[in-house]
């Protein structure tokens, strides 16, 4: 049964919320009272229960199957989170409340700080970005501010950005004002001193990596590479994206960064939702710890304390400003520090060798019948390209929509843009082994149908999905984006 | 660990598929020194027990609103969520699901996207509304840089009765990105007031502004066009579509709103989730995800993302905005829950709020010494009494009273607005919770 | 992809829940120390989340799509109700604790009760039992024990039931050591006074009667049948399985009734849960009060208490004794005292209207493609015989098994035993109209199939579920019913 | 009303199909005078907000076990359930399932059966087992009906250890459906003695005893046998079968336990989950539902309801039990518990269980004039202190310590234990807990 939109359904009058009618009648409203339809349609409870009941029903999901979507990180979203993160008193507080009101949120916030830092050896925080690119942004935003106060904010105006990263990336340099150049990589995938050196200049600001990088490897000359940025005046800013590899193992401020965001749901197990909310804490080495964004907390002897507005910052902080209204995502971050204790100092160390391990155990067992641009040194995530489709006649979007006739959603496909039909598959330390070589199989087998002229099985798939594939050019030429537009008043 | 499904003999098999001896084989790249043989200096795996009991023992020392009366607004309102938002955003294929990048299984996310931009551009009267953006203040902060790239104009101008936050947001995103910014004077009676030159590339104004009034933008949104610039206007109480002549009715071009009240707790100020909708023509300089119609192979409806040659996965450092990730899952109880109250109820839920704000007012006005100096407004006002503000709030909540939100928090430079309280009420104000804090508010003022 | 049993995928070391170690180790068991394998599985919790979300996808339920059984009241289940039985102060107090730390516990049940005899018109109640089966047994033995009382117990042992009835009522019966002896129907489906008049008897106790009845029919002759009854000191005994069709309309007290249990799930919306758990809370007559069984709360000034011995019971009360440990659903009752504020008088009274014209509409618009046994006066359900399937080849089985490929529950079928083929439709006042027409234009189009001979699609249904049709009779011809079985160690 | 989701309009025009002008139209039916045309004398219609509000202040005149050092047990147990469970069990396709009668539709419900079934199985050392009961006394009241049906005799014999209120309830089936019940004295020290003689069906005894006392029952199982008879062992804690020799090892023949321990809340006693094991010969006399394992059409292994002609809805008169319900959510709750924990997990808790109760038991021991009664235990045993238990207990109470279930409460009509307190610890009890239950009881005691 298709199921129709809610004003396909819906009615004006229809409502699934019953209401005590309020003894007052007199108007405030300044003669400004909305008179005219506004369009929106209604349903009883039992209808709208059903009508997402169902619509989520066409979704695939981490709950109901591996999600081996490289650079994405999918995880288990552990319920005790979420349990958590209802607690009355995390949930139903206000963000301008007295102070006194909230020490238990501020103390969870200051804990959270103490792990984040100590996991990357970094030596302040900004908690309120509310996503990784929010994060990136404030990152870079502190940059800049250390920048002007030294002086060069008008001269260096160039970030390095290598070309396997993340769009995002360039992306929120442009918006900070900056000229993006790009770096190339070594036929091995990662970033050599010698391509950064070249690139470096007195108008280069900040270098923006990812390590490990999209490709999955590990960046052996990172800490040359920020020996050289830092001897030439430039700042180091770390994606995060990838911290899941190492966190517990590796510390980034131990390899030079500067600054890093941290993506709670990649790494922390915060849920993804579809598509959001994310959260995306910033941590700073030395350098840039003054930068830092209000609010932050302070603790004052036994009280926290929120610092809201830049005067009230503490000697020697130089806030750059505000990102967001309030004081970031502290739902998210009451997953995260559930998720952090759950598994501690020990466990998180696991998760990440985990994770590797099961990154390297597929491309072990898909090294024969796959092929990689890369072949040594994968970390939790591991690249092929399309060689291995080579006359066949079947893409790697074909070969990605395939898999999800065999019940799995496709790895990540195109991105890193270097690499040619790129798939990137990353399963997480969440997957068991047993569910790594169901989808292990599952690739092989496709992999073999495809090498064996099996083209209509690729080009043709989805077949058994609740949509065959989508007209993304007709969508995009002439876009309905709201059920009004088809029916103008 | 709970969490890691792997048994030790798993790890073995597979570190013997991979040929090595031991995990740190695959750590080679790392420089030497940099892979820490030692623990994190932080505390082992706890059980579930354990944890559940160290965070109970921190949410305990927060007072949450629905346990006491309580009047906080500002930009976060505290509205009753039905129980079935809750059930619907935590079912797994909804919460535990990824960007729907593969739409063939993904349809029920992209749907509900649908049905929120649809809701959302209803809502604010205008054509089209985007997929959701971080918050409102940030989608403040788009909507100028929209503006600019709209314009190709430099600079926007922001009336005094802007949100302090959001005002702050926009300075912060426009002297990094090299934009100008000239902010108004704050001031409750001038609260609206502002006009464009040439370099202006938009007008943002809040209705109802961050002391609760209301006033018409026809004016202002005439004389903004007029200047070839744009109108802005920010929402921070959703609610109050539900009562008021809409945004685009009253000319807008951009409205950006916090969509925080319609499904989504206070949490304490995060996640929550901005709307976002304009006009069809600016589509193409809109920033964040949009979902948007098509048929399938077959001809079957279906929905998909679209316009992505927007955004920065595509068009990197010329995309128009940097956003990656949207409100999804808030952007979902936000559309459940407005498709439970429909029109119908949405407006019913508007008109309670509206009165009960009025009966606050009176009954507040008639505490000696205490003024309303908010005329006209929907379900947040602003209050003047003879003693400092934050000394007032500070010493109801020691009477087990959150009484609003002192002035001088949001403007601590503004000394005119020292003695001012920032006060709301919505539905789940009762008349018990009004008599509470008015006799409160005596033994402060007057004990 | 199939989905494993918990056994095949996982072992005895692994385990989703973690511990800490307790301080003490001194061991005081007895030498009872169990050393031998248990034979469980084990999983991390990603892999238990995820085995049962799977497992869930194979249902069908109320939140996905109508389910019109009848007899079975199928209707929303608001979380509103799940909230509030989540709450700490129900969820988490221990039936033994002392009375004064749940006085709030025993207040609610006391409101319960208020607004069942209210609904009922009845003079008391007895909330422990745990289904409507046992709310069957704890009636009759209020009737035993009335028996009992009067000196008749050995000589009353015949009960009445109605042939149409359900398979509980003579059930419990003779699990009460009582005979059953059957009345007929008439021909239009309901029980006449001469056809009870004719059974009665010096040794009859009582007669069990279902209104509306499982044809549902309301029983015209119920207050004739009651005076008759009572005329010769027999108690009625009605079954409150289909009061959800008059519940705020007709008070049972009125008709006569003695005794009835009323299914928390059927009519105030607890979730039947794939079987359980219910709750069969009954009412009695004033004839009947005085034997309620033991527990039961008292109201003494501002306290309340619960009386757990029959020592301890009231002047007057002669309970008949226990029915269970404890004092009952708890749970359920909290669930359905939230449905019930939900609705109010006004409400409820809508919902049976609701239910009754719902019924109605899908017999108006089915009438004439399929074949009514009782054309008249249908109540909140409605009965379907299998006269026109006469020829088709196609039994009621393989229909209801082809409305599963059309994406909707089948109805009852073969019950009442009475009617051949019978099919029973009760969509509950849940269903919306154009829910109902979806259903209804599903079941018309089927029907015309039949007719016009496309038998296939019907035998071989269905061909669009997680599984084909079962093999029943190899399952029970050598049960298989636990995993261990297959593998004898 | 918001569960309601008729127009006026579509009920009108669902009237006009039938034909009819007014829905009492179809309630002709109804004598005269018996269809009410006043509402019942009971509130209208509330909100949401209304109802959540009402039932919070009830709720609060509760005090909740997690939120007091607590030891009360006597058949229900505060365990700790992962959040993971109740996810699991709010899942919309198990809790607004129905019966799985159409087991195409039905296999989630229906394999988690199976797995529950073989769970049950393998925790009893039994062979078969059923899907489950309403709970643990109304499971001991089957187990004797279907002793004495197996045996063709009818008389049970309970133990004096046997939970008063499952005694009563053996009982009342009896008493009622014409049975004997020999039932032994109440004394902890012979709670575990019985014989049998020709008319005896079986023997029924609880392992833990009421008491919390642990004994071998394998010599009991050999008496019961000699006479021809059955042993039925009952166990109230669930958790003890990860720590003590199985029943089925002991020679049982039938077992039935509470369940609610793994995986469902107190719930002020209900609902629970009773678990039915029983050798495979039996299977036939069973009573409940049982899910069986076959194959569809197409040769997949799937699952059905099966042996339905020993059930009521079949078999009426003859069925071995009224049953139509079983405990099939709080069912799932066990399984996905127990899939947690394992068999390592549970292994581990039943060591904390004990654990907590032997520590708890050396501080009982330790105040002056409190005598531990019971010699060995698994998480739950027996004091006796100077003054009446009830007395203790409700001044325990007072110093907010709920300090387990006075024997007078269980045995009312018991003189000598009246003094006696039955004492649970499990692996939610901290040492602060036994810390602060020490103090407040030296001070009730002596203070």
């Amino acid at each position: 049964i298709e199921e129709p939109l809610i004003f396909e359904i819906g009615s004006a009058e229809t409502s699934g919320v019953d209401f005590e009618e309020p003894a007052e009648t007199e108007t405030r409203l300044g003669g400004l009272e909305r008179t005219d339809a506004i369009g929106l349609a209604g349903l009883s409870e039992p209808e709208t229960m059903r009508h997402y009941v169902r619509l989520s029903q066409k979704n695939y999901s981490i709950d109901t199957g591996i999600f081996p979507l490289g650079s994405c990180t999918m995880k288990h979203n552990p319920r005790l989170n979420e349990k958590m993160a209802r607690l009355p008193g995390f949930a139903d507080i206000h963000p301008l409340q007295p102070e006194k009101t909230v020490q238990g949120a501020l103390a969870l916030m200051t804990e959270l700080s103490r792990w984040l830092l100590e996991l990357t050896g970094m030596h302040a925080i900004a908690l309120s970005p509310k996503a990784g690119a929010h994060g990136e942004f404030c990152g870079m935003a502190a940059i800049k501010a250390a920048l002007e106060a030294r002086g060069e904010a008008e001269t260096r105006r160039v970030v390095l950005v290598p070309v396997s990263a993340h769009g995002t990336n360039p992306a929120t340099a442009a918006h900070l004002g900056f000229t993006v150049r790009a770096v190339e990589a070594e036929p091995d995938g990662t970033v050599s001193v010698d391509a950064v050196r070249a690139a470096l200049g007195p108008d280069v600001a900040a270098m923006m990596l990812t390590n490990p990088n999209t490709c999955g490897l590990f960046e052996p000359h990172i800490r040359e590479i920020a020996d050289a940025l830092h001897e030439a005046g430039v700042y180091l800013y770390c994606d995060g994206a990838n911290f899941n590899a190492i966190a517990g193992k590796v510390r980034p401020g131990d390899l030079g960064a500067d600054a890093m965001h941290i993506n709670l749901h990649k790494t922390f197990s915060t849920p993804h939702g579809g598509g959001g909310p994310g959260a995306g804490p910033v941590v700073l080495s030395e350098a840039l710890a003054a930068y830092a964004p209000v609010p932050f907390v302070r603790r004052e002897g036994d009280a926290f304390r929120l610092v809201e507005h830049a005067d009230d910052a503490p000697e020697g902080a130089a806030p750059f400003g505000r990102l967001a209204a309030f004081h970031g995502q502290m739902g998210m971050f009451v997953r995260a520090l559930a998720y952090m204790m759950s598994h501690g100092a020990d466990g998180i160390r696991q998760a990440s060798e985990d994770a590797v391990l099961n990154a390297n155990y597929v491309r072990a067992r898909l090294a024969d019948v796959l092929t990689q641009p890369f072949p040594e040194g994968a970390m939790h995530e591991v690249l092929f390209d399309d060689r291995f489709l080579k006359g066949t006649g079947v893409s790697t979007l074909d070969f990605a929509k395939a898999l999800i006739d065999e019940g799995f959603h496709p790895m990540t496909v195109y991105f890193p843009l270097v690499v040619s039909g790129a798939m990137l598959i990353e399963p997480t330390e969440s997957e068991s082994k047993q569910s790594l070589d169901q989808f292990i199989d599952a690739v092989r087998a496709l992999a073999l149908a495809a090498k064996a002229g099996d083209a209509v099985r690729f080009t043709e798939a989805p077949r058994f999905a609740p949509r065959s594939r989508l007209d993304e050019t007709r969508a995009a030429r002439d876009p309905v984006l709201s059920y009004r537009e088809k029916t103008p008043e | 660990m709970r969490y890691l499904p792997h048994t030790d003999a798993d790890r073995r098999a597979m570190l013997d598929t991979n040929g090595i001896a031991d995990i740190d084989a695959l750590f080679a790249a790392v420089p030497e020194g940099a892979l820490r043989r030692e623990l994190p200096d932080l505390p082992r795996a706890q059980s579930e027990i354990a944890v559940e009991r160290a965070l109970s023992r921190l949410a305990a020392r927060n007072v949450p609103a629905s346990s006491v009366p309580f009047f906080a607004g500002a930009g976060a309102y505290k509205h009753h969520i039905p129980a079935t938002v809750d059930h619907i955003i935590q079912r797994s294929e909804f919460m535990t699901a990824y960007t729907p990048y593969q739409p063939e299984i993904a349809q029920g996310t992209l749907q509900y996207l649908f049905e929120f931009q649809s809701q959302v551009a209803a809502l604010t009267g205008m054509e089209v509304a985007n997929a959701s953006m971080y918050d409102g203040s940030t989608a403040a902060g788009e909507a100028v840089l929209m503006a600019h790239r709209v314009t190709r104009r430099s600079k926007a101008v922001v009336a005094g009765g802007v949100h302090p936050h959001y005002r702050a947001v926009i300075e912060t995103v426009s002297r990094l990105g090299g934009f100008a910014v000239d902010a108004r004077a704050v001031d409750p009676e001038t609260s609206f007031d502002a006009d464009a030159d040439k370099d202006t590339s938009c007008i943002v104004v809040q209705m109802p502004d961050a002391f609760g009034r209301v006033a018409d933008l026809s004016a202002l949104a005439e004389k903004a066009h007029e200047a070839g610039a744009l109108l802005v206007v920010v929402v921070t109480e959703a609610v109050s579509f539900g009562a008021l002549k809409s945004p685009g009715a009253m000319g807008a071009d951009i409205v950006v709103a916090e969509g925080q009240s319609i499904g989504n707790g206070l949490n304490f100020g995060g996640p929550y989730l901005g709307l976002f909708a304009t006009r069809k023509k600016f589509v193409r300089q809109m920033p964040g995800r949009l979902c948007g119609e098509t048929v399938d192979h077959d001809g079957r409806r279906g929905f998909v993302l679209t316009l992505s040659t927007r955004e920065q996965h595509i068009r990197r450092e010329k995309a128009t905005s940097n956003i990656c990730t949207n409100s999804g899952l808030c952007a979902l109880a936000f559309t459940a829950h407005l498709t439970l109250l429909g029109e119908a109820g949405l407006k019913t839920l508007a008109r309670i709020n509206h009165a009960n704000a009025v009966a606050l007012a009176k009954t507040l006005g008639s505490v000696p010494g205490v003024e309303v100096i908010t005329p006209a407004f929907f379900n947040e006002f602003t209050i003047r009494t003879p003693k400092l503000g934050a000394a007032v709030i500070d010493a109801l909540a020691d009477h087990g009273i959150i009484g609003g939100v002192p002035a001088s928090r949001l403007w601590p430079d503004e000394p005119t607005l020292a003695n001012a309280i920032v006060v709301a009420a919505t539905e789940t104000t009762t008349p018990d919770d009004i008599a509470a804090f008015r006799a409160a508010l005596e033994e402060v003022l007057h004990g």
